[in-house]
């Protein structure tokens, strides 16, 4: 059997074996539950081979599986986010209800997304695709009543998008006769004009649901927000890319061939870049650290479209590059905020405070992932932000980066209040109980910060596949032409080089911090947070000192404008008419067999007048 | 380091060379000597060329300008934020009523003399003084500093007792962190 | 030859008339003969199914009359593989009833079963019969023992239900048998074949007539908007299982009939473009009133209805593919609404007006009827890998084969509303505290047999569908043969 | 081995210069400001003596490690963004560390400083630093908006993202970017009034109402550092603008001419206005420097 | 005469037709439910009716096959209408049965019988 057969058997038969196994004991549940991760990522990264190529015959589908270098490349971040975010979710999960249910889900939504990435065919990618939606639509809700809402949100959201791929697919079926991604990369310049835009068109709007492009991504904050946070890192982090994924395949061989080529692409990278901005400023306005996160989320998605829609060598590289950053970055913002939820038993910003001294090694992971969020060198979140706004500025697109300054600058809003929400300010009574996360949960969040410290200064460790991967779809090398080991330069030949800034950071920050900490630190008494000068009052216990309330509200007074019109709003209210329209046709029906009897005869009357033009 | 009272090292010359031309005061405005404040700061007499300059935390400042009469509420507010200044640190009293009580000698809420409870480097005395009067303190304060005697904070620090003693003999609902350096 | 069609008919008439008989002698025979029946027709449709394949159709002919003049029975690909469907699913319905009513009121399982013996006969020999006038006979035997079937229980509403019903039901059957007498009138013959033949002699104008006084007899068995307002009540009303027999046999057998008309015996070229615009409005109306619904059962009734409306859109497209889709559609909406119709009915069991509410928190109490029911719900949604999926890709493909680029948005927008009201009930089923009042009943043993096996059947077809694309294929290419079809009956020889 | 020794003493030379004209600078500002108010004034060392004074008191409480870390993140962004700017055209004297610096690199080491003092004077607790310092990044968002639209006029106007790469342009052709293209220049300069964060746009410090707002807490050495960095800072800003619009300085002369002109423009805007509220500040950067900037682009562009 | 009986012969479809029509009226506008059964029931009368005037010839015989009476198969009444019409009629008898036996049942559980006051079961 097949490298890529065993991977996905092992998964579905241990997502089973490891729902049932609730019954025998808890222990043997996580443990199966992290074999079964464990076994396929082991395998995986064994074997890793693009060459082979597995079919499975039904009697009108072949579906044909295999890997690219560009799959290969998401499944890097599937991979290890899944093993890393395992492990935490073991943590977790710990004294949880539904465990079962969540591992189940787990393991197949990572089963999926690995479906997704090895598919060579749109039947199959799709059926994926829709596993995926389930599994991860049951972890949406698994925190019970008051997510129902959300749950149906993100379904239907869901649904849109993958029934306009599924549209997309059988449309693509009628005319090349064969489901095969290759097939339709080479019979795409034979179509019609019309179709060469419907299909892109359709396609793009269901990879841009999980992308969370800007109309469809209302369902995303809510979602985020109320999966158990051990998901939504994988949530965040890998599942979203797998739209990135979709979007990077019809960029790259579709959107190339169109004459509407550069319309296009600055309609998805305007809104790309339009949801970066406005979800940049919904994060700022948001109390609970979960909410903050998940239009975080959204905006940073955006960023990775904008740069994926662009497409020159540079602007795919940041996309792809950006695409690996959020994955690591956001996940281990994710599971800080679990680990706090699951010590504190809240993620709201305003009730927590003050955590740095109770969970160092969680603010570590924090502030080192906070950095690269905000793309502040020497991080490696700085290297895609770099390659992004010099591909922009080079392909001419100048109001387009300066939209995507401000949602990046923005964004250190919120950076800024997720680190002092939950781990500066004043020092509560209420939460001095509070412990440092267990290990399992705080070692794979700082494994993930590790990344990003080394991406900063090695960012030819990520280049270096999605060049390959890039070159698979015929894009120019980009080794010695845009980067070089940990140099990156764009086409006008200006560069950053990485090493001396790390170098220089590194040092200078060294330097001072000696000078300020080692020097003051044994000469020096730590103080409470309630002895600041507070007008020479005593603060007392009830004192409220932490300033939480509107916390950005001057700014968030300035942008008011752009924030006053809501698309959530907009989808509701054409929900809610749409349901008062049904139940007001759902009164033919009203329950009077005669009126019943009358239809009929209408119907036969009707026809019978119309028998005309109906039977020629 | 402040122990030889005559005897000085160069570090200590420059340092305090430095600390007297830059004097961050907080002024602690109690009293009817906080409008004095003002006229001292701004144009006509300019406290800023002598190198005084408001400060806007106890934090930052050096001087503690006690600028009036305290009542025993008010006292227990400057003995924090003097507590809380970083060493070397500084008391102006200013007025008759930090030196007597002044015109408030026997009211039953307001403590007499200032020194009881916090180390006075320098008094000011007048009610009010004028800014003629308060620029005429600081320069006996930098004077001091030069000469390395202005050691009030020191003071404090060994007569921890003395000064706790006191404070708590007016102060009834004591609830301060302990001072222990 | 292992039997012959007729006993398809036969068999189960003869026991629904000796079950009373022997139900004197030996009360538990009422509800055994019957399942022996069930399962004695099926091996029979089974192995007659294994036997087409090599020889091809078989007709019988009855009491040697031949066509055209004596009535004829077709057991081909296509009538066949429903009637094995239908048989097979009146086998479930009957195991999954096998104890349901021993506590039920003080009414017997003796009429119930004879009913439910007569709906399956009625159904199969409308599938298999080449005489429209038999088929109304049929269609006559299915209503009758519908109309008992649904007004079985005396406390519920089941006679307003089943009122309604007669009262369409009635009208139908007077539609029916005007459109029959056109067609006799003027073509002076009764067998489908033989009017197939001979239907290039009739004038347009009453052809024209006839098959719309057909639409509506046979649509309102078929439940296509706006003939089909008695069937959520009698869904509603019905014991459980009969509502997955309505849903799975009867109106199976409607679509068979319909189907047969369009395709076989009249020639007119709107007809089929009549079938899409019935079947999408059918669709959409029934699945947007589901979506309001507050009853558990009228929401899979109406869920049902719409996948009927969806089938005769399949049909109604017209190339082998959309009949393959239609089929494929058939069967998967057979397995999967009866496993909602039995697991749902044991969500709300015991209560008077089966709201949904009431599966509130049953995901704890009943799990593994939740499961089945989410795998039912998720299946008929059409995600991969249940079964329904294959069937929503089978028919959107048809219709992208035919260039119809609107309809494939229709059905991909309405489906969305679909999912809406499934999760709903499913999320209900698992993340909704449970009412005090509300008491769940475990279901029995058989019932969770049958349950199961659907279930696997579902992730079995799911995961791997050349199981029944094979047989599909060859009943939808058996359909299209029209003059294979002629031929086959007119020149039979024994 | 030679180089490296080099470099450092370069950056060293290179620090110490920065910082010495940033705190002259700052006194002058003092002395000016006192001047117009028709006072004396300190004398134009006086930011020095204050630097030294809070670097000889002592430090005998602290709030956390970040309390300690946060200044450094400052002197971090300080120090860095300084280590790639060209101070010189001709690299005579600080040669070593004029790297081949990207703009856009400095755009965001630029900004390191502002979060690094968030973080410090988020430790402490003192709600006024919180207040000050979401005055701070708001007015931030508010003004780098202009700035990277002037900046970005710039790049695309010369076909490079390289502060050496324009700067060698302007030497060669001898044309300064502030008359190619004035209306970068004007958005630039309006952006840099916030970026000194003197009045109007004192927000963020504002003494009377948020005590300091993030240096609340802040005294002795941290005060120090903090404010040897604003100085460094200070000259880092006016650096950059000046080796961006106005054709760099061949020598030190040149430079402290260049810049001190510069530097007049935000005090004396500062001297004459009152304190801004937080949105009027970011709304008046999204105003005429918007306007001004995306002016510059089109100039940019077309022209 | 034979004018008078090719009248009466479109008399009769006219008749069954109408008797349809009146049937279908009957059920469709009565609210009482035992005249709507009425009305169904003439209407299966009526298409009885029609079924019967189809097969019939004028001057028609009986559809017996004997020996002699070759030359009279032209003469014979179409017989298939008449098997159909019995089939007919009895299940036409077997419905109303039901119909009737509902009614009772509805009048019972409802306590009236006007069609339009029994809508428990709607939307």
């Amino acid at each position: 059997m097949d490298i890529i057969n065993i991977i996905l058997v092992i998964f579905f038969a241990g997502a089973l074996i490891t729902a049932f196994a609730a019954k025998i004991s808890s222990i043997v549940q996580d443990i199966l539950f992290i074999g079964t991760i464990l076994a396929t990522s082991i395998i995986f990264f064994l074997n890793i081979n693009t060459n082979t190529e597995t079919i499975i015959n039904l009697s009108h589908i072949n579906l044909t599986l295999g890997l690219t270098p560009l799959s290969l490349y998401f499944a890097f971040i599937v991979f290890g986010l899944a093993v890393l975010a395992g492990f935490y979710a073991v943590g977790q999960m710990q004294g949880k209800k539904k465990k079962g249910y969540f591992y189940f889900n787990y393991l197949l939504s990572i089963a999926a997304m690995f479906g997704i990435l090895v598919s060579k065919d749109l039947v199959s990618f799709f059926i994926f695709w829709e596993i995926m939606t389930w599994s991860s639509y049951l972890l949406v809700i698994y925190n019970g009543e008051n997510v129902q809402k959300t749950g149906i949100k993100y379904f239907v959201l869901s649904a849109i998008g993958a029934y306009s791929m599924l549209m997309a697919i059988v449309i693509i079926h009628s005319l090349t006769g064969s489901f095969l991604i290759s097939d339709l990369i080479s019979g795409f310049n034979n179509m019609s004009a019309n179709m060469q835009i419907l299909i892109p068109v359709l396609l793009l709007t269901g990879f841009g649901v999980k992308a969370a492009l800007m109309p469809l991504h209302i369902w995303a904050p809510d979602a985020y927000s109320n999966a158990p946070m051990s998901y939504t890192a994988i949530f965040s982090g890998a599942l979203s890319k797998m739209g990135i994924y979709g979007m990077v395949i019809v960029f790259l061989t579709l959107i190339t061939k169109l004459p509407q080529e550069t319309l296009i692409r600055d309609i998805i990278a305007w809104l790309g870049a339009i949801t970066a901005a406005i979800s940049t400023l919904w994060a700022i306005k948001q109390d609970d650290a979960k909410r903050l996160l998940a239009y975080s989320s959204i905006g940073q998605l955006g960023y990775i479209v904008v740069g994926v829609a662009i497409g020159t060598p540079l602007a795919m590289l940041a996309g792809l590059f950006l695409a690996f950053m959020h994955g690591v970055f956001k996940s281990t913002l994710f599971m800080v905020v679990g680990a706090i939820e699951k010590q504190t038993g809240t993620s709201n910003l305003k009730e927590v405070t003050g955590l740095i001294r109770k969970m160092p090694w969680t603010f570590i992971a924090a502030l080192i992932s906070i950095i690269a969020l905000a793309g502040i060198p020497p991080l490696g979140g700085f290297v895609g932000k770099w390659m992004l706004y010099e591909s922009l500025i080079t392909s001419n697109h100048y109001l387009l980066v300066t939209l995507v300054f401000f949602s990046s600058t923005a964004a250190f809003l919120y950076c800024y209040k997720f680190l002092f929400g939950f781990f500066l300010g004043q020092e509560e009574k209420e939460w001095s109980h509070v412990k440092e996360a267990p290990a399992i949960m705080v070692v794979p969040m700082l494994i993930l910060s590790l990344i990003s410290v080394v991406l900063g200064s090695f960012p030819q460790l990520i280049l270096k596949p999605i060049n390959s991967a890039l070159s698979y779809y015929s894009l120019p090398d980009t080794y010695n032409n845009l980067w070089k080991e940990s140099m990156i330069f764009n086409k006008w030949g200006d560069q950053v080089a990485l090493t001396p800034i790390v170098y220089g950071v590194a040092i200078v920050f060294i330097v001072f911090a000696v000078f300020l900490f080692f020097k003051n630190r044994k000469t020096s008494r730590y103080v409470t947070t309630k002895d600041i000068s507070t007008s020479g009052e005593v603060p007392k216990e009830h004192e409220n000192l932490t300033f939480k309330e509107n916390f950005f509200q001057p700014f968030l007074r300035a942008v008011e404008p752009a924030m006053k019109r809501q698309m959530d709003k907009y989808m509701l209210a054409f929900a809610k008419g749409l349901e008062d329209l049904f139940d007001f046709t759902r009164r033919i029906y009203n329950g009077n067999g005669q009126t019943y009897a009358i239809y009929a005869i209408i119907f036969v009357i009707i026809l019978l007048l119309l028998s005309n033009n109906l039977f020629s | 380091m402040y122990n030889d009272k005559n005897k000085q090292k160069i570090v200590d010359i420059i340092k305090n060379a430095a600390r007297k031309h830059s004097l961050w005061v907080l002024a602690y405005g109690t009293g009817c000597g906080a409008i004095e404040v003002p006229a001292t700061m701004t144009s006509r007499y300019d406290a800023e060329r002598l190198g005084v300059r408001g400060a806007a935390t106890p934090r930052q400042a050096d001087v503690l300008l006690i600028t009036g009469y305290l009542t025993v509420k008010t006292l227990k507010r400057v003995i924090r934020v003097y507590e809380q200044m970083q060493d070397p640190k500084y008391v102006i009293g200013f007025g008759s009523c930090t030196i007597n009580g002044g015109m408030y000698f026997d009211s039953y809420n307001t403590i007499n003399q200032l020194d009881l409870y916090l180390p006075v480097d320098v008094y000011i005395s007048g009610c009010m003084p004028r800014p003629e009067a308060v620029l005429e303190g600081f320069g006996k304060l930098q004077e001091l500093i030069g000469k390395g005697i202005a050691n009030g904070a020191q003071q404090y620090k060994e007569n921890l007792d003395f000064y706790r003693e006191n404070q708590k003999k007016v102060i009834k609902n004591w609830d301060f962190q302990d001072y222990n350096w | 030859m292992v039997g012959t069609p007729v006993l398809f008919i036969v068999i189960p008439l003869l026991a629904a008339f000796i079950i009373p008989l022997t139900g004197m002698v030996w009360k538990n025979s009422v509800r055994i003969i019957p399942g022996l029946v069930l399962s004695y027709m099926l091996a029979l449709s089974v192995s007659l199914m294994w036997h087409i394949t090599e020889t091809g159709t078989v007709v019988e002919v009855i009491a040697g009359w031949k066509p055209p003049i004596g009535i004829n029975l077709v057991f081909s690909p296509f009538s066949g593989f429903l009637a094995t469907l239908m048989i097979f699913l009146g086998l479930l319905v009957w195991a999954y009833s096998y104890k349901f009513k021993r506590n039920v009121d003080s009414e017997p399982a003796l009429k119930y079963f004879i009913l439910l013996m007569l709906l399956v006969t009625g159904s199969v020999g409308i599938v298999l019969t080449g005489d429209i006038f038999n088929m109304f006979v049929f269609i006559e035997i299915v209503g009758i023992s519908g109309y008992g079937l649904t007004s079985f229980y005396t406390r519920r509403d089941s006679a307003e239900a089943a009122f309604k019903y007669l009262f369409m039901g009635s009208i139908a059957s007077t539609f029916l048998l005007l459109a029959i007498m056109i067609i006799y009138s003027q073509l002076g013959t009764l067998n489908i074949a033989e009017i197939a033949d001979k239907m290039p002699m009739m004038s347009n104008k009453l052809k024209v007539i006839s098959l719309i006084f057909f639409i509506l007899a046979i649509g309102i068995e078929a439940e296509i908007f706006p003939l089909n307002g008695w069937a959520p009540d009698v869904y509603t009303q019905a014991p459980g299982p009969i509502g997955a027999a309505f849903a799975g046999i009867v109106v199976k057998s409607a679509i068979y009939a319909s189907v047969r008309l369009v395709y076989t015996m009249f020639d007119l070229s709107g007809a089929l473009d009549l079938f899409i615009v019935i079947g999408l409005i059918t669709f959409i109306v029934a699945e947007t009133t589901a979506l309001r619904q507050e009853r558990l059962k009228r929401m899979l009734a109406y869920s049902s209805i719409g996948q009927m409306g969806l089938v005769m859109v399949a049909f109604g497209i017209g190339t082998k593919e959309g009949i393959f889709a239609a089929l494929f559609l058939i069967f998967n909406h057979a397995i999967i609404k009866s496993l909602l119709f039995f697991s749902g009915s044991y969500l709300v069991y015991n209560k008077k007006n089966k709201f949904i509410k009431h599966v509130n928190g049953m995901g704890k109490y009943l799990p593994i009827t939740s499961i089945l029911f989410t795998i039912g719900a998720f299946a008929i949604i059409g995600l991969p890998p249940f079964a329904g999926f294959w069937s929503k890709l089978a028919i959107l493909t048809a219709a992208a084969d035919s260039k119809m680029l609107m309809l494939i948005a229709i059905i991909l927008t309405v489906s969305i509303l679909e999912a809406v009201y499934y999760l709903r009930v499913i999320n209900r089923i698992y993340f909704f505290p449970k009412k005090k009042s509300t008491e769940a009943k475990k279901p029995t043993l058989n019932a969770l047999i049958v349950m199961i096996s659907l279930g696997i059947i579902i992730m079995v077809i799911g995961f791997y569908p050349d199981l029944i694309t094979g047989i599909i294929d060859r009943a939808a290419t058996d359909l299209m043969d029209k003059t294979g079809y002629i031929k086959d009956i007119l020149t039979i020889n024994n | 081995m030679e180089s490296l020794l080099m470099n450092i003493l370069g950056a060293v030379t290179t620090f110490l210069l920065a910082f010495a004209v940033g705190m002259t600078y700052g006194g002058l500002r003092r002395k000016i400001v006192a001047r117009v108010q028709n006072r004396y004034g300190p004398p134009f060392y006086q930011n020095f003596i204050d630097a030294f004074k809070l670097y000889s008191k002592s430090t005998a409480i602290h709030h956390g490690a970040m309390h300690f870390l946060g200044p450094a993140f400052i002197m971090v962004s300080s120090v860095v963004s300084l280590m790639f700017i060209p101070v010189l055209t001709n690299n005579q004297w600080f040669p070593n560390l004029n790297f081949q610096g990207d703009l856009i690199f400095l755009i965001y080491i630029m900004v390191f400083g502002p979060l690094g003092m968030a973080l410090g004077a988020g430790q402490t607790g003192n709600p006024n630093s919180a207040i000050g310092v979401t005055r701070g990044l708001s007015q931030m968002v508010g003004f780098e908006i202009p700035w990277v639209m002037a900046l970005i006029a710039l790049m695309v106007q010369y076909k490079t993202t390289s502060i050496t790469g324009l700067l060698d342009i302007q030497v060669q052709s001898g044309h300064w970017f502030m008359f190619e293209n004035p209306f970068a220049f004007s958005a630039a300069i309006l952006a840099s009034l916030g970026m000194f964060r003197y009045s109007p746009f004192d927000i963020v410090g504002a003494p009377t109402e948020l005590a300091s707002g993030p240096m609340s807490e802040n005294g002795g050495k941290f005060l120090f550092v903090m404010m040897s960095s604003g100085s460094v800072f200070a000259f880092v800003k006016l650096t950059l603008i000046v080796d961006l619009f106005m054709g760099g300085a061949s020598n030190l002369i040149i430079l402290v001419i260049k810049t001190f002109l510069l530097y007049m423009i935000p005090v004396t805007y500062g001297i004459v206005s009152p304190r801004y509220r937080t949105e009027q500040s970011i709304t008046y950067f999204w105003g005429w420097p918007l306007f001004f900037g995306l002016i510059a682009i089109i100039y940019a562009v077309f022209f | 005469m034979e004018k008078y009986l090719e009248i009466l012969n479109y008399t009769i479809y006219g008749a069954a037709i109408l008797l349809l029509l009146i049937g279908l009226y009957g059920a469709l506008t009565k609210k009482s439910l035992i005249k709507i059964v009425l009305g169904l029931s003439i209407m299966d009368s009526g298409v009885h009716l029609l079924m019967i005037s189809i097969g019939y010839l004028k001057n028609g015989t009986a559809p017996i096959f004997s020996p002699g009476h070759e030359n009279e198969l032209a003469k014979m009444v179409d017989p298939v209408p008449q098997a159909l019409v019995l089939t007919a009629i009895v299940i036409g008898f077997g419905v109303t049965a039901v119909a009737l036996a509902l009614v009772i049942r509805l009048y019972k559980h409802h306590n009236t019988l006007r069609i339009d006051e029994i809508k428990n079961l709607k939307w």
